[in-house]
């Protein structure tokens, strides 16, 4: 990977597109167009003085620059990735061709020219309600967090109609949660209570529990939570947070531990959001986009965003339809039905599946983070919540190395390091989540870089600290980074 | 089918390690009431089943036919390149670039991204990219809101009305107020800045949905009075040729991407992008990737600013937002790459000229567009039925067009028809004969 | 590059698709099967004894092994590739789009239901007869090479049409010739007999005239020569081969020198074929598949190889067939009708670039050329026929210096390096053909790195020898490789 | 359009480094009466036209339907996993390997290739691939030819009339002599050895053009016998069940790959392929891959062997070939190891089964397929109509089939019907229906 450029490392950087950049060149070559004088339809002082310096560079060196780009990166396809809480698993090959059966779709046609696809995005949140026991589900939010968004308003519009708005200010939040919860509960205008994680990494239920007052909206939890252990007392919790007029929310970005084995609508759950990027093999992209449908329960229901999609008559007469009548909406999440391409994605997955490959992913996951998490312990890392744990665990490293260090060093490697420092609630954390679609080899040949990296830092003081070595640049300076912010390119004041 | 690797060997290994009699132990800490519910979920299928099955939900739709539909999304020429590069695996499966070292890919092309959403808008510092326009949109709203202390937003009803109900979704729980300023001749009246002295910013949309230019120089001048922020939704397409943001002094630039490189997906995915002055940069939601060295003095780039971010300030963030739309954005900047200046112009100019000879041949068939106001590349048509009919009837004639132009604009039935530079002579004079006929008009009497 | 496998250099030898293999383990799921008796319906004696050793991998095991493979290969999208007589410019990505759009044509499907294919065929004979002034082609040839065999074929079936055949034993080619050409003279049953390079790099014309004679059946030339120099007394010869009775053959790999600018049937050949995985953008694919139309001359029309496409009337009743009626044919090269999937490619670069474009082509293709001849001169190579050339020139390292070990050095900088050692009539031989696509500044990088090579050579004399340093593997063990071969891999004992 | 990279000042600076006026003064070495010729070529069309013109050729095709074809092309299930993989552009847009440090992808992945294609064939060399199954059988009777020193061929008349024409082709310039074993109840008799006095080699195909299974053993041992080197055409996916050309002792195994791993493309580009007995290796044509070790020790690939090709040899050559089929050896390559023992045994057993089943509904229609001799996946159905007008007719009623059985069979009317794991019952009941109404038959009577 790190001479994808080719260059050897000390000769030169790899060039901005800019840089690659000469006045006059073009790859692409748009339909003819017709002489017009803009000025004159659209009015001199509509018009921009200069044109914008985007890039004027050959096809080739287009492709050429992208490609090598391709090559300094880090990918499941080329990598092992286990980066916990993030369930990077295999992005099947089919999904990409049934997206692009219907990537031309416009969202305003006429949706008798769209059954296609509006019976797709039906059966889809039929599909969802199934898998979580939950009894309607909008597929509009993009992401996790916009997701959470739409379900703790959701919530907010649910007291709202029960005259409670007023008295319920506050959203209760375990201490291991993932940023989005917090910053979600914020964003919806709630105060945020931390609960703190008990001695065996779960929710402490008796603080839980004195936490809980008629004020309280709304408790986030993920369950197997963010420890990768699963919260026993989860129905204990459930019914507690009901009993003072709570609404439970479950961030759905650990589904992949139990899918098929327990269902966060059968826990108490009132609210589910999905990351359909990590559990239903949706690409990450880089960054993104997401996809986060959320579900609710029957009461919840008249709240969802709108619109959602609906059906009219069975069989052959059957029409799929938009239902924008819902009075009690939250409104709009954002524009459309939601990033479709991965909703037409993570279908495909979910019916490639079916009811019982669905239940194989979660149980072979489960296995592959208990296997990584022995032969952790084998390798003299700690686990600091040391039980039989789901789809990922949190490890420690020996006494004396930083996890940062031993994460660079994995580069050299080839392989990806886990999460790291998250959860805040461990010191130096390692979050590993292999996922269900890594072979045991792989697993294996990860542990054995691992001792071979212990090995080489204790042979040589220097060695972990200068890691990482071989890839396309070394560790970075992040502190120049945030206070000289460098956001785009400067051009020369040649003008290019 | 499935896509796991472990056979009944790799399994009993993994077992023995842990020391547990089977998968199913492994669960042990479900309550037991819980466990192996019964899921509604259909058997799966092997991969013909499964793509036989996709295909036939394709084959019920259609997106062939003149192209007239609008409204946000619009389908001009993207140059076979884009894809193909945008779509190698190394992108596509890559995380959040949180390892610099091995994420140089996905940081520089986003830093080039951000340089050139910095170009279109004319202001300094675009994030990385955001879920849509009309997410980005409310965002920016909450910026002004987080800038200025105030807690009133303005918006022109020229604005998308979807984003404005995101607008609303995103504001009213928070209790901020949003004003909305009427259109008077298509577009919107600069107002007094007296009458702004609430609002945290004003937010105009250029072009804005009825296709037609805004003021948008007399826009921000008022609302700086007023001390406020000026929020600019834009088409980046259109900035190939209009006034920036930056030009007219707007502190906020926000839109949706799909236009310069994204298919149109059924509305999704595409991206939104945010693009501020160097203010806000503190301010400012999702993000960024700077510029910075290794240890070895090479350039390099990485995410930073990040004490902005809900990983680490949580309940203090700017946002929520977490994965943000990476894949489409770095898209958009291929198919940006691709097109250069010169070529982000001719769909700009080419847009501009099919549309005024849409129009030209809607008068010329006894049709009266509104071409009173100066438009982009998309006007209103009023029209003798119910936008929604209209559509459906158009469609049976291989006519995609019908966007409406809502009841709150006061133009009785009417549609918003969009001209792209893929946009032929062949279509328009489909489009006049199918309106024509579904129109109940005699052709004859208008050639 | 070199890391793609992601194990550093010393650890490991990237693994074998075999050695990732585990029994029971499956990527594809191929649609269920109903449970036969195989030896009943097939005879028992018919049936193998054991399964072949085929891999057993995860999809996700498939997917990381070749794309780490991918990663560990240059190719034009990410190097620049300057292979002298390969013409290694930019392959379109619409050329991929286009080809798609036909790929699950049947050859034997309903002529009625493939109109569009063989309308696409019958354009593109018409499009290469134009750009090539000849009055026919065949497209099956799948290469250079088979399209010369087809060629020389046709020579022959038309001197036995004229009693002739007999009579003419033997074939001229040059001896800087590509070695097909005698390659392929010898399988059609010919005697072949080198014509020297005169002093100026062309075919020294009294030597050629001397060795004409009524026993010459054909004369194989390219134009420009593999030396990149256009043969300027090609009519006088022409005309000498004619006056003899022997048929005129242009081997066209080289026609990116001359598109739009001079055509080998108005030269005086007689068959020419082109490699349109040179000329026309159809990917090299590592090797193959590439694809040789061949073209003839109206008195050669006859004994094309059947069929080929023809049409029946015009406009809207326009019907194409496949003519079968051409008793006088040399027969069939190959099954069905070509490399189609290619021919839809290079009809998509033709039908793109038009008259204009590919005139172009010619010209920024020899512009490109000499550029890098001048450049190579300022760095102190040796250009031995040193004038305007075409696509191409031939090059010597500086006095002391091999070619060989500039060419690994070279590797190192991501380029990859000119065709080496051929011709064979040049000493260290470096044979340079930059192509149109390339932009000027990547010919400078490629310049910059070779001063710089040079300079360490200079100040190391270890380094060129051991040159490459940064490459997936280094310099191999070849002679190892022939004496004890091993040619495919071995299972251990255990089975897999 | 175009793909040039040279600006006006480029071309000035190129020209001046040069010492030339102008891009057309470096072509003064062409004669004048040469230079600058009227070519009849169109003017070139920019992406969008060209995508629409490809468009509207591609549909004037029509691939779907209930598919019977196969004489040698057969649309077997492939997983979506297989192009994406091979498509990959380092794959696609390498050279030939000649610098193997950089080209080990190829390299590995065409020694894992020639790996399976050994299994397969249960013989020890496989070349890196040729153009066709076609001309790999041409070249096998030639490599018979050289190694025997004898100049006759012996070909069984069940070999695919069109690689006999290649056959034809490539031996008659050199006049070897081709002997043609008509068949007997749809089979090749086995000669005696005393008429194989002559033959360099016998040539047979398993299964049949016509789709029954040749007594292979048999073929051999007499071969042999005589003196004769056997080459055994066979279609790779058969050998998943079928016995392998080692098991019967074959000195050659030929073949297409297409049905393990290629679009059918209209018949192009697949790859042929050879794998011979040791005692072969210095003499058989193409390219081939070695293992070695590289300075540090590690495995490493290169091409070898390469004394026998055209570039060192020239004239002496063992074949004209140089490139080869790498890229569409490379899909089925990686198609095979995503298919793995057990994917490729099912769609063998499939199209076995699917076949019985075709020629059950058959039979109850009343028709009456050839099915006295063992078949794998094809039969012969004779019916009261040319072949080519029946599958005109066929095509009419979205029915793909009618593969003839030539003339030279002996059999009338008939065609090659070929079923795959693929094929369904709907395909079947279509089938049927659609021969009743072709062939007038009232479909009542056979049910
Ligand atoms: C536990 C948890 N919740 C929420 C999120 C946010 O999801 P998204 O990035 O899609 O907004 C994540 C993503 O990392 C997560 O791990
Ligand atoms: C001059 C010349 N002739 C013929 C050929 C043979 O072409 P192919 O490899 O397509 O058989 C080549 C290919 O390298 C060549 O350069």
């Amino acid at each position: 990977m790190s001479d994808a450029s080719g260059m050897p490392r000390d000769t030169a950087d790899f060039p901005l597109i800019f840089e690659r950049s000469r006045p006059g060149r073009r790859a692409a070559h748009p339909p003819r167009v017709a002489d017009v004088d803009l000025a004159e339809l659209l009015g001199a002082e509509n018009l921009r003085s200069e044109p914008p310096k985007l890039p004027e560079v050959s096809e080739l060196d287009l492709v050429r620059h992208y490609t090598q780009l391709a090559h300094r990166q880090m990918s499941i396809d080329a990598n092992f990735y286990p980066l916990g809480s993030c369930t990077m698993k295999y992005n099947p090959k089919v999904n990409e061709d049934a997206a692009k059966l219907f990537q031309d779709l416009h969202p305003y046609q006429a949706p008798e020219t769209a059954q296609g696809a509006l019976e797709l995005l039906y059966n889809l949140q039929r599909d969802l309600s199934g898998i979580t026991g939950m009894d309607g589900f909008s597929l509009q939010p993009a992401a996790g967090a916009h997701a959470e968004l739409a379900g703790v308003l959701m919530i907010r519009a649910y007291h709202e109609s029960r005259g409670e708005s007023e008295q319920r200010r506050i959203v209760l939040v375990p201490d291991a949660a993932h940023g989005t919860n917090p910053a979600t509960a914020a964003m919806a205008g709630y105060d945020v209570k931390e609960v703190a994680t008990g001695p065996n990494g779960e929710v402490d239920v008796e603080a839980f529990k004195a936490a809980l007052s008629p004020a309280v909206a709304a408790v986030m939890l993920t369950n197997p939570n963010t420890l990768g252990l699963f919260e026993r007392s989860i129905l204990e919790i459930a019914d507690a947070a009901h009993a003072v007029g709570a609404q439970l929310y479950y961030d759905g970005a650990n589904l992949n531990a139990i899918m098929g084995r327990a269902r966060p609508g059968d826990m108490g759950f009132d609210v589910v959001h999905l990351n359909l990027h990590k559990t239903f093999t949706t690409p990450h992209g880089g960054g993104g986009p997401g996809t986060g449908p959320v579900g609710v329960k029957a009461h919840l229901l008249p709240f969802l965003p709108a619109p959602v999609v609906a059906k009219r008559g069975e069989g052959e007469e059957a029409e799929f339809y938009l239902d924008t009548d819902m009075p009690l909406s939250i409104g709009r999440m954002r524009s459309f039905y939601g990033n479709f391409g991965n909703l037409v994605r993570a279908y495909t997955y979910i019916r490639g599946l079916g009811k019982e490959g669905l239940r194989d992913v979660s149980g072979h996951a489960v296995l592959a983070a208990n296997y990584m998490r022995m032969r952790f312990k084998e390798l003299g890392f700690t686990v600091p919540f040391d039980r039989v744990n789901m789809h990922e665990f949190v490890a420690q490293p020996p006494e004396g190395l930083r996890t940062l260090d031993i994460a660079k060093a994995q580069l050299d490697y080839g392989m990806h390091p886990a999460t790291v420092y998250f959860p805040l609630v461990v010191k130096e954390a390692m979050m590993v989540e292999p996922t269900e679609t890594e072979s045991l080899e792989t697993l294996d040949q990860y542990m054995d870089a691992l001792a071979e990296i212990l090995k080489r830092a204790e042979e040589d003081d220097t060695y972990l600290a200068n890691a990482p070595y071989t890839t396309p640049v070394r560790r970075l300076d992040e502190v120049k980074a945030a206070r000289q912010p460098v956001l785009r390119h400067t051009f020369e004041a040649s003008g290019d | 089918m499935h896509y796991l690797p472990h056979t009944p060997e790799d399994v009993a290994r993994a077992l023995e390690l842990i020391g547990a009699p089977s998968i199913d132990a492994l669960f042990d800490d479900i309550p037991a009431q819980l466990r192996n519910p019964e899921m509604d979920v259909a058997p799966g299928l092997n991969e013909a089943e499964l793509m036989a099955h996709l295909r036939e939900l394709a084959a019920k739709n259609d997106a062939t036919g003149a192209d007239f539909l609008g409204g946000g999304v619009r389908r001009h020429f993207m140059p076979s390149v884009t894809s193909h590069l945008a779509m190698q695996s190394e992108f596509v499966t890559a995380y959040t670039p949180y390892q610099p070292e091995v994420a140089q890919g996905i940081l520089q092309a986003t830093f080039e991204y951000q340089t050139m959403m910095s170009e279109l808008t004319g202001l300094p510092v675009s994030n990385a990219s955001m879920y849509d326009g009309a997410t980005a949109v409310a965002e920016g709203a909450l910026l002004a809101v987080r800038q200025t202390g105030r807690e009133q937003v303005v918006v022109s009803r020229g604005v998308h009305p979807e984003t404005r109900e995101v607008l609303q979704t995103y504001l009213s729980p928070l209790g901020i107020e949003i004003v909305t300023l009427d259109l008077e001749e298509l577009t919107t009246p600069v107002p007094e800045a007296g009458s702004l002295a609430e609002a945290a910013c004003v937010i105009a949309q250029q072009p804005n949905y009825l296709g037609y230019l805004e003021p948008m120089q007399g826009l921000a001048s008022a609302t700086h009075e007023a001390g406020a922020l000026f929020v600019a939704a834009v088409d980046p397409l259109s900035l190939a040729v209009l006034a920036s943001p930056g030009e007219y002094g707007a502190d906020v630039a926000v839109g949706d991407g799909q236009t310069v490189g994204n298919p149109a997906n059924f509305g999704g995915p595409a991206f939104g992008f945010m693009v501020v002055k160097d203010n806000l940069v503190r301010q400012f939601p999702g993000r960024v990737v700077g510029q910075t060295t290794d240890v070895d003095g090479h350039r390099a780039f990485v995410l930073t600013l990040q004490a902005r971010e809900q990983h680490i300030r949580r309940s203090k963030a700017k946002s929520n937002i977490c994965s943000n739309h990476q894949l489409t954005a770095l898209m958009a900047a291929i198919n940006l790459a691709a097109l250069g200046p010169q070529g982000l112009r001719e769909l700009a100019v080419g847009s501009v000229q099919r549309a005024r000879q849409l129009a030209v041949a809607l008068e010329a068939a006894g049709y009266e567009p509104l071409t009173g106001a100066r438009y982009f590349n998309e006007f209103v048509l009023p029209v003798d039925m119910e936008p929604a009919r209209l559509r459906s009837e158009l469609a049976k004639h291989g006519v995609q067009a019908g966007v409406p132009a809502g009841d709150e604009y006061g133009l009785g039935h009417a549609v918003v028809l969009s001209a792209t530079e893929s946009t032929t002579d062949a279509h328009i004079a489909k489009l006049v004969k199918a309106l024509g006929a579904v129109l109940n008009r005699a052709e004859a009497a208008h050639v």
